[in-house]
This record gives C-alpha cells, structure tokens and sequence, in this order.
C-alpha cells in the first residue's frame, strides 16, 4: 500500500529523512512517534505528496509519486484523508463547509454531500457547532473539524498528524474508537504522535523516528 | 470577499478611466468620419457673379444651374449679405469694414452637389462651363479640402489603433493585477483546496470568471459614463464650420456590445495571465 | 511587502493621474495668467489714417505719439501691408480680395504703452487728443478686450479650485484605499503586536509612515511626468494669437515644492483616516 | 493578584463562564483543566483583556479591567507572558525577531534585546532555529517559540494555554521545569492544559471548569 525507498529528505543543511525504509501493508493500523523535530509530519506529508523526496521512491498503491501528474495526484488525494497538525481550516467558511468541501470537490451530490457531513459532524461531537466559523471555535472542537473532514470521505488511507494534542482524554478515546472503526472497514490508519496514553492504549506497530532514521520499529 | 472588494473598486476605476479613454476616441473618430463624409457626399461650389450683372444675366445663371445634375442652390448670397456676414464672422476685427466707401464684395451663389458619388463628377469641367457663362466672375469648389480631412482621419485612425492597444494592455494589466492580489489573499485556501483533492481548474475557474465579471462591469461602467457625457455633450450646440452645429452620434449598438465583450475578453485574459503565474507554485 | 507592492502601484498609478491633472491645470492656469498679465500690461493702441494723409501730417501725428508718456510706436502699417495682413489671415476665404477695385483698408500706426500699471492711464482722454489732430480717423485700444479675458481667467481659476479639490479627495480616497489594504493584509500581525503589549502609535506609526511615501511618491512622479510633458510641449511652437509663439513656463520652483508636500500631507490624511477606520478594532 | 468576580461570558446563546468567582494569590501555581470547549482559553483571554466579560469584574493588580484605557491594557500586557494555544506567530519574521518583539514594543536597547532572546532561544531549545520562520517549522518548534515570547519578558504573570500539546514527554518535562523556575521567582503562573502527565506531575491547585462552572478547585 505504502511503501517507501531509501528516501532521503533535506531541508537545506539539516537531514529531516535520512535513507528511510518504510512499508506499510494495506489495511495496518501504525503509529510513528519520536521527538519533536524528529521527521514525523515530514514523513506524512512525503506520503500525501505534500513534499517531495530528495532521493528515493514513494509509491502509493503501486503508483509512483515522483512521476505523477499534477490532475493524477489530486485523484489520488481524494483517497487519503489527512489530519493536519495546523488543522487549515478555512477561517471564512463555516465548519459544516470546511467539512463538505473535501467530498465536493470530487463532484459528489449536493445531496449526499450534506447527508455524509451531517453524519460525520455528529461522529466527532459537532453538530451544534456546525453554522460556527472555525476562529470561534475551542482548540480542541477546531481539531475535531478537522478530524471530521479527514473521514467524511471514507478515505483508503488516513494520514493523522498529533489528531489529539489539544483534546481532553475522554475526547481522544473517542475519536481513538473513531479511528480503529475505520480501520476496521479496511482502511490503512498511520497516525503520528507524542501521546504515550494512545499508543499504550493499543497493540500495534509503532515506527519511531529519531535524528533522520527510524530507531525502532516494532511490529 | 470583503477584504478584495476595495482591490477590485480601485481596478474596476482605473480600468473604466483606460476604457474610458478608448471609448471617446471611438466616439470622436466614429464622428469625424460621419462628417468628412458628409462633406465628402456633398461637393459645394460658390459661383461668384460680377457687379452689376443684369437680372436677365442672373436668371440665364440660375437656370444654367439647376440645369446641372444633382445640383442645388443652397443660397443666393447678395452684396449686402456677403459683407454683413463678413462683418459678423471678423467682429471686432472687422471694425474697418465700416469706413469702406463702396461694397467690394460680390454677390454669389452657393451650390451643393448631392450626387451619389461625387467623386467621379467632373468639377473642373463644370467650372469651366460656369465661367464660360457672361456675368460669372469666379468659381471656386470645395474638393481639394476634403482629399486633406480624409488623410488626416486617416492618421486619426493610425493614432488612435496604437493608442487602443496601449490601452487595452493596461486594462488586462489591471485585472491581473487585481486577479494576483485576490489569489494572494486566498492562497491559503487555494493550498487547503488542492490538499483535499480539487483539480487545477476546480480551483482557477473562479478566478477567471472573476476576471470576466471585472472585465464585464468595467466595459459596462465605461459604456455608462460615456452616454452620459455624451448626452451632456448633445445639449451644447457646437458650431465649427458653417451655421448648422455640429450633429453627434453616440456608438453604434453593435459597437457597444463589442467594446463590452472586449473589456470582458480583456479581463479573462488578465486573469488567466494572473492564474498561470500564480497557482501552479 | 511583496502583496502590498501591487496594490501600491496601483494606487500609485491612479493617484498620479489624479494629480497629473491637477498639475497640468496648474501649469495651463499659470502660463494663461501669464500671458493675459503681460497683455494687460501693455496696453496697445491702432490709430488708423485718413486716405491720402500728406506726409507733413504724418510726421505730426508720429511726433505727438512718440510724445505721449510710455508709449512706443510699434510698428507703422501702410494701407499695401494692411491688405496683405488681411489676405494672410482669411486664407482661402480671402479670395474675393483679389476681385476689389481699389484697396479700402486704412493705413495705421500700431502703439504700445509700456507703462508700470496701465490700468491708471486714462485711455479715453488720450483717445480723444489722438482723434483731434488733423489726418486721423479712427482709434482703437485693447482694454476692453483684457478686461473680457480677466474675467474669463477668474471662472477658470473657480472650476479649477473645484475641480483640484475633487482630485485632491480622490488622492486621499486612493491612499486610503491602500493603506485599508495593507492594514487588511496584516492585520494577524497587528493583532499580535496588540497582544504583545504594543501601544497604538506603535502599530500606527508605520502605516502613517507608508501613507506619506506614496504620497511624496506620487507627487514627486507627476513632477517628473509634467516637466517631460513640458519639455515636449516646449519643443513645439504654438501659434495662439499674433506672429510669435507662445511663451510656456513651468511651475515655478516653491510651487513645486508644495504641490509635492501637499500630495504629501494628503497621503498623510488617507492613511490617518484608513488607520482611523481599522486599528480600533 | 488575579481576581473575577461573578464573571459571566457568553457567546450568543452559549454560555460559556456563568458566573465565575476566582482569586489567585501573587506567586501562585495554578492548572486550568477541563474538557474541550470548557472555557479554559476564554478564562485566560478574559484574565488578558483580549475578551470582556458580558457580567462580573476581573482585576489584575487591583486594575479594573472594565475601566482600564487603551494604552494602560497595553502596558499591563507588558508584565504578562501568554503562551497562545494556536501559538499566534508571526509567519514573515524570523523565529528571533518573533520572540525579539515582545521587549522591542516595550522600548528596551536592542542590545538588551538581543541578549535576552538569544538567552531565552537557548532555554526551549531552538537556538539552531533562530533565522528560520515559523511556517517551516515542526508543531512543538513553533510551539516553544510562543513559548519563548511569552517568557522572555520576565513575566509577573505567566498565561500559558495548552502549552506542551506538541511536545513529546521529554520536552514536556523540560518547559515544565522553566515554568516552575519562572513561579520560583515570583510570578504567578496560570496553566490551561489537558494533560494528565502535567498536572500530576506537580502538588498544586487545579481548576476544573465543566459548562460554565468551576466544577473542583483543589488548593
Ligand atoms: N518547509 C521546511 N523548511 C525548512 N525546514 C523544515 C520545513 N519543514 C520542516 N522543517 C524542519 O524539519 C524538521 C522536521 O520537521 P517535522 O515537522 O517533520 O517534525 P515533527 O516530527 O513533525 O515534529 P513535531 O512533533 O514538533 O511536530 C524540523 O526541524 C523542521 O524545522
Ligand atoms: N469568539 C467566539 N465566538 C463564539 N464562540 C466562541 C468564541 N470563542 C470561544 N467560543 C466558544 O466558547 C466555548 C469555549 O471555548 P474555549 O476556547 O474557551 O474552550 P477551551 O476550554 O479552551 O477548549 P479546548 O480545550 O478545546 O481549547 C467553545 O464552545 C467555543 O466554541
Ligand atoms: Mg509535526
Ligand atoms: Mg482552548
């Protein structure tokens, strides 16, 4: 599903990715941890092709990101949901918007448009928060807007980066439930964090990054 | 929005002030053509008659005249009217006609030809028939005058391209500049829009209709603006040659809705420059 | 800075036009006061003579002239020049002069009175004197005409003040405009600067600072742009009135001083009423 | 030092502090917790001026914050450090002149200046980072440098509002010992967080807010 060879990424002089191996099968559920700094948004953003490699291969279902075109990256994207660590939400929509644009850009029914943000808003605790612009929002309901428009799409893949740095602990147990559910359904889950309370909460592969290469990777 | 409403007002005004510009200059040639055309249509004679003449002289005149294909007589100008007009036309100036002891002026007539195409009547050849008569003292026509308008309309009209497309190159400088700004401000969005997936036209198409909109309203505003001096410019009365004031027409209805499809063009163009410089970083 | 600079050159580009405007009226207001100031003050007289004067008459009147206080005999026109000046003037309406009999323009002596204030010579009596001698038979003088001009100068110099303020509230109209912007575009900025401690002139401050540069900005480039047009202007010779060309000169220096400093001062004005407008939120 | 009384804030129909009382002591160590959307950022926003209560008095140092004039707020916010929860950094400067500003509006001698913040760069770490800006920084960098501004002052009032949800279990520690150096010397230090490590880590007084009351408030 993921896979990624002997990737190097360098923002100027300082090595972020340093000849990284990763390979993460279709269906896994996996966390990458490690200091901040350390490389973890940079490695979810490689995968998203949000950043490009400065040597090495990233192929996302057997689709190389270093030969595809601008319209093919932008199909693919539609597959792979992303919590980003700075939310970007839209300050000038409202939340209910900021959540539907990522399923109306793939030209799906207004209809089922509504009915699938509805949903989701309801998933991660919104729904009355749904006319509100995201500057007016907690830190924590703002994290959740972004969560939600990350899994309206029932994404392939998800990509979520520190997703429960600023909710309170039953908060993130919930949206942690939110997350196996949809691994569940098939999905491949990468999340990146610092929180010792998620990963302890479940068993899984756990890559931790440290000085440009991955220092651990248990299964 | 509303942060770019002030960009888009202070280019929708500049852009109105360039189109502005053209649209006048439009108006104008379209005008001065109008008349030297006219002029052109209707080749006019004076035939002056010695003093003295006899009323049999004057009518054997006359009827030689009317005689002549498509001419009329627009007036006949006697000695007393020749030096009133004179006097009116010098004012001042012709405060000397006063201490003249006898009228030097000759009576004449004046004559339009009203032929299709005048161009092909023979002035000269009639000229001489008229002087051949007894009692005509001078001809005098009005041709090499309107062989001189037409080069100058036409340099008019070389002018006035060049000027256009200046023009025309600064209002697509100003949607683009307008077009950059609002993409500058939205870029934000823009990224979160390509970061959930949206295609490269899913983002630019509003940009460009954004272009269209400024360039529509810009081209109708001008339109707008250019009627209105127009009728302002109607309730004159101008007078440049001769008694009639000159007539104004305002831009043919064809015309009008080109020059609007041309600011709008311009705008999409303007903004389509902006985008491809813009959104593919 | 980089977003800022194209909503700056706009405004910029609006606002020179603006003053270009206005400094091109200043300039055409100048050099028309000029010009009727120096027609105003020298007074000239025509004094046409009687047909057939004797030239022992003739040296008369010329030594009574030359006798009078200030006043210079310019120029003696005999009747022959009188007739050629009037063909020249006519040009192709002139044509009827060639069929006169005899030549029924008088000859004249033009006179300038070059005194410090014209305005208290007493025209009329001078006049009077003049028609006594034997051999003259008409006078004329130019004061009625200079007093029609005053007055014309004086409507010009009301529709300029208006017409200047208008352009002046559209400069701090543009100026606002921008510096709205430029808040608009920074206001994160401003409001971590507020969250910071920072007072409000702190924040103020530099957006007054950027109100005066593109004040100073603009009217320093349409100096430049009217000195070139001026120069352009200079190199061709204008024909108005008489034989000699006219005279342009350019703002004079202190007047450029201030017309920088008050496209300065109102650059200050906008951006003060913009920052009114926004900081406070 | 810090006073409310009977404050009332809300934001159209929801309520968000109904009529909250709290006194903190000069030279105290207080945690703000409670879920998200409680109202823990809107109780340091009120305590900042950034927000005016819709009932109730707040003074700071026996300042009345309903009556205080413009530039008094601004030279009261001066004296107190705030850690933002969305860091509010300035994304065209660099990381030193991001922290430099907060003495440079007080007007103190650029030399003073530079030595302080390149000192206080030093203490979260970021020294390597001083020339970077913001927005090519990682999560935790970005916050430490709203860290690095809030402290840099010598704060008599520490505002920190989810201060270490970026940070990895290590640097956590690390900011928490700064901020206990910093209550050490004087300052009252007020806490936002949801982080079970962070306040257990610590014997103090913890304000629990839930709908709008301060539901425990252990001395
Ligand atoms: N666009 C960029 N330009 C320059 N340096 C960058 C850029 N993006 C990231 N970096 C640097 O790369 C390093 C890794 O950043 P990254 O965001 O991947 O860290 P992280 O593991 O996500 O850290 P955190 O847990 O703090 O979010 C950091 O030192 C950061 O400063
Ligand atoms: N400017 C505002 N306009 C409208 N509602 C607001 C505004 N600011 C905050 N709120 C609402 O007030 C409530 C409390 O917000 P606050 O930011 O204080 O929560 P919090 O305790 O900091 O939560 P978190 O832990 O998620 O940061 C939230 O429901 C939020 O939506
Ligand atoms: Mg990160
Ligand atoms: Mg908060």
């Amino acid at each position: 599903m993921i896979q990624l060879f002997q990737v190097v990424k360098t923002f100027g002089p300082n090595v972020v990715l340093n000849n990284i191996d990763v390979k993460i099968s279709k269906g896994e559920l996996v966390f990458v941890t490690g200091p901040s700094g350390a490389g973890k948004t940079t490695l979810l953003r490689l995968i998203f092709g949000a950043e490009r490699p400065c040597a090495g291969h990233i192929l996302i279902n057997a689709i190389n990101l270093n030969r595809i075109s601008r319209s093919k990256l932008a199909l693919l994207r539609r597959k792979i949901g992303f919590v980003f660590q700075d939310f970007k939400l839209l300050p000038h929509k409202t939340v209910f918007e900021n959540v539907a644009i990522a399923l109306e850009v793939t030209g799906l029914r207004p209809r089922l448009v509504r009915k699938k943000t509805h949903q989701t808003l309801r998933l991660v605790g919104l729904a009355p928060k749904e006319k509100a612009y995201p500057p007016s929002l907690s830190g924590g309901e703002q994290q959740r807007v972004a969560i939600a428009r990350a899994i309206v799409k029932d994404p392939l893949i998800l990509l979520a980066d520190e997703p429960t740095g600023n909710l309170d602990p039953d908060l993130t147990q919930d949206i942690m439930v939110l997350f196996r559910n949809i691994h569940q359904r098939g999905a491949t889950v990468v999340i990146a964090t610092h929180s010792r309370q998620l990963i302890a909460g479940i068993e899984c592969r756990t890559i931790v990054l440290n000085q440009g290469n991955i220092f651990e990777d248990m299964g | 929005m509303k942060r770019n409403r002030a960009v888009h007002l202070l280019s929708l005004g500049t852009m109105v002030a360039c189109l502005l510009i053209l649209g006048a200059f439009l108006i104008l040639f379209g005008n001065l053509s109008n008349w030297v055309g006219q002029w052109g249509s209707t080749l006019s004679m004076s035939i002056y008659l010695k003093d003295g003449v006899s009323d049999y002289k004057r009518d054997k005149i006359d009827a030689f005249i009317r005689a002549l294909p498509g001419a009329r007589i627009r007036r006949f100008i006697s000695k007393e009217d020749a030096i009133e007009e004179l006097k009116a036309a010098l004012g001042e100036e012709g405060g000397f006609l006063e201490r003249l002891t006898h009228n030097p002026l000759p009576a004449s007539y004046e004559v339009v030809f009203e032929t299709a195409d005048s161009n092909r009547m023979d002035t000269e050849e009639i000229k001489a028939r008229l002087l051949g008569l007894d009692g005509v003292a001078d001809v005098q026509h009005s041709r090499q005058w309107v062989k001189r308008l037409e080069g100058f309309l036409h340099i008019v009209r070389l002018v006035g391209t060049v000027i256009g497309g200046l023009l025309c190159l600064c209002v697509v400088f100003m949607v683009t500049n307008a077009i950059k700004l609002t993409i500058y401000s939205r870029r934000d969005e823009i990224e979160i829009l390509k970061l959930v997936g949206a295609t490269d036209w899913f983002v630019k198409l509003p940009f460009l209709l954004e272009g269209a909109v400024l360039g529509f309203f810009g081209g109708g505003l001008t339109i707008l603006a250019l009627f209105l001096g127009y009728l302002g410019l109607c309730s004159k009365k101008i007078y440049l040659l001769g008694p009639t004031p000159l007539e104004f027409v305002f831009l043919p209805g064809q015309y009008v809705a080109v020059f609007v499809s041309v600011s709008m063009v311009l705008g999409i163009v303007g903004s389509f420059i902006a985008i491809g410089r813009f959104i593919e970083v």
